[in-house]
């Protein structure tokens, strides 16, 4: 019997501890892990490293984790969004480290930290200031950058159903780093908005294998960053 | 330089006439990626009888218009973060794979905004570097680094009167040799390995006028 | 409009040209796609590089293909088969020169080529002789061995269901190799089961998405090497 | 070398012991890749109350057995090619994904046949060597480079009386200090930083017995 199946969001980031690397999925707001993000900012982990493509908006979601000031580096590609001053405040404080990544660059080193691959070579940000400090080479008389896998300790994904063994389907454009977050950190931890037992996923359809997550945990019906900014929502 | 050249929009083309001329380039049946911003205008202009693929890179191919106010879902976006649609033959993947299509030369084409373009074929779009701007580049370096063809589509000069197409970029870059065409208000122009060669200028507009709000040399169109 | 489907297998590979790089799907005879491979034996052209997991069984597919003598080189992991002894005739005799790589790196490096990686380290084969004339190369402590990407002129593929847009769906263990392959592929060819309009492969279930492929075709009901084998045919 | 030594089959573990006696030590929930041969008899095995994921390279996570004769389905292998199904729970994936779950250390167990296996934890179990064999690797060396634990399931000796587990091994390498644990016939032994560690004697087997068909200096159970 297996069932990874968790009973609430706090038990999910129970073991987040101070230091530990942190992937967040989401591009926008879809496929942000919300409920999870809240979860950690009342579990009070710090010094954490987090690897997201965006910043959050407002002061809820990833932009409140920023806030509570437990995030003392970021890697990621687009740190700027029109509503959220919270992180260009923090780093022009110089209180968040930023690491700025070409956003395929970031994925890529993602799905290699999963898949075991600690190095590989892309043309992208070649002759820009994004290769500073780099290994370029050449192959087959064009340039390549080396670029380095990257793996976490946890990652907090939103899907839209898991069963419990661990295999996730996600919702249309929400899918985004989801599934090579969940290959990179040794414990992935998938909110779903259903949890559901095994053979009810057709396994042809399955997205992430059941192997690559640790956690699940129901939260039916999940919070829209949109909607908790407009609301004018601060968390916590 | 020409700092106190009169304001590009005057004359020339609308940033819709733009799009539309840009839009006459795309042949049926490729895979576009479209930047934020102009680059979006494009979509409106294919002409009729041509089927594009609309890639965004937020994890989607078959990319449809806007959905009818308040039909938008939050999980259906586009790399601007707009609600968009999903057009039959749509297929959704994730970041890595999405990624993979741009890289691996998948895509047919990309259309960017620019701040600035060298006549090497330079771009730099995404930093003046300013010391107290926040850093953001998102997916544009992959892009141009790995899209068959990459279009710019800008005003010729910015607000100011300068000059967006330069000898040398004097921002980041973006990517280095990686425009192949510039469609501006004043002109369609490409990156060749002498430099800027004019190849149509906008109705009514000359090729000094283009050529005095132009950063480099502009080669003109060759008497065939 | 966009109609990727073509009438017959023929038709298909029609411009596969000597000297080409081809990939062939399949592991064993699942997802092996028999009538493109028999398509390119009747068109006749030779030299080829042949990407491929195995070597074929019986005188059939891809043995058939390698009997024939169009292929000068395989770049393949397993190319033995317990009822097949076209291959090792091949081998020994020089006919045919072997690119062996373990599995797992030949599944990545054809990844990498159709995902615009031209290099990446990997661990497999550290120490052992396929290292030999590798770089190899120390990240965190650990040895890795660099690979490079592989590309290929046409792909040869099994799929279950396409679309007109060339969007794939598999069949169970049949999936194997075609995703990477289609990715690495200038041109790649899929033969379904059954081809469908647009719309009516639901677009969280697509597996190998349209942009990766380059035409398609309607093979109702393909023939198994293993049946092939059982009833003594052999090809052509 | 004990060259003249009896067969091993005469005392200790058959097959089905060895298997049985690895399959005591794989915990609930595992994720396990099984090779082709001895090691498939493992999943017979298994202790009541534990369930275990099977991993096929081929892709397939949550393998289950054979169907019965007739319900075969040729696109529904393992490894080995063989007939098998897909129990509630299972995924189907690509190749590349397959081997990113064996590369990237997600398979918490793999068991493997060998030829040899060397007091450092070498494994030799893809060639002889033998300049007219048809070299074949398929996915061992991905396996024992990328698996958390890799067993080795074996006879302690060949047919011919050489021992497999050696000082060095003589064919050439699948990969170098990879694996943790060997079952024999005759013993279950550790590989540690001193060499061969014996960890358990299969019933009616002495120390002796196994030292002497053991290629190098075998490790006695130290008195606790």
């Amino acid at each position: 019997m297996i069932d990874k199946q968790v009973s609430s969001a706090a038990e999910a980031v129970r073991d987040v501890f101070d230091g530990a690397v942190v992937m967040v999925g989401g591009f926008g707001e879809a496929g942000s892990p919300i409920e999870l993000i809240h979860a950690l900012i009342d579990q009070g982990a710090k010094d954490l490293t987090v690897v997201s493509n965006n910043t959050g908006s407002g002061e809820v979601g990833l932009a409140a984790l920023l806030k509570a000031e437990r995030v003392s580096k970021i890697i990621c590609s687009f740190p700027r969004t029109a509503n959220s001053t919270v992180f260009p405040d923090l780093y022009r404080s110089g209180k968040t480290e930023l690491e700025l990544v070409p956003q395929g660059t970031l994925a890529e080193r993602i799905r290699a930290g999963g898949a075991g691959i600690p190095g590989f070579y892309t043309p992208a940000a070649v002759g820009t200031p994004l290769a500073d400090g780099k290994e370029c080479r050449e192959f087959d008389g064009q340039e390549y950058l080396l670029e380095r896998g990257l793996k976490a300790d946890f990652a907090l994904i939103k899907g839209q159903i898991a069963d419990t063994h661990g295999n996730i389907i996600y919702n249309k454009t929400a899918r985004n780093f989801g599934p090579p977050m969940a290959m990179a950190a040794k414990v992935a931890i998938v909110q779903a908005n259903q949890v559901v037992s095994p053979g009810q996923i057709d396994p042809e359809i399955v997205v992430t294998p059941g192997i690559f997550v640790q956690r699940v945990i129901e939260i039916a019906d999940p919070a829209f960053e949109s909607e908790l900014v407009a609301a004018g929502v601060s968390y916590p | 330089m020409t700092h106190n050249a009169p304001q590009t929009s005057i004359i020339g083309r609308s940033r819709q006439e733009m799009a539309r001329r840009l839009a006459q380039d795309i042949a049926n049946g490729s895979y576009v990626n479209l930047g934020i911003g102009i680059p979006e205008l494009v979509a409106r202009f294919v002409p009729e009888g041509r089927t594009l693929i609309y890639h965004t890179e937020n994890g989607l191919l078959g990319m449809g218009p806007s959905p009818n106010p308040g039909h938008g879902d939050p999980e259906l976006i586009n790399a601007g973060k707009r609600h968009v649609t999903a057009n039959p033959g749509a297929a959704f993947f994730h970041h890595a794979d999405s990624f993979a299509m741009i890289r691996g030369g998948h895509i047919d084409l990309c259309v960017l905004g620019a701040m600035q373009v060298s006549k090497d074929g330079d771009l730099a779009n995404w930093s003046t570097g300013a010391p107290d701007a926040i850093p953001a580049v998102g997916g544009a370096m992959d892009l141009v680094a790995g899209v068959k063809s990459v279009f710019v589509i800008t005003q010729h000069c910015t607000k100011g009167g300068e000059p967006k197409l330069v000898e040398s970029c004097t921002y980041p870059l973006t990517g280095r040799g990686v425009i192949d065409r510039i469609y501006t208000d004043l002109a369609v122009i490409d990156i060749t390995a002498d430099g800027f060669q004019l190849v149509e200028l906008s109705p009514g507009v000359d090729f000094e006028y283009v050529q005095e709000r132009t950063g480099a040399d502009l080669l003109p169109i060759a008497n065939t």
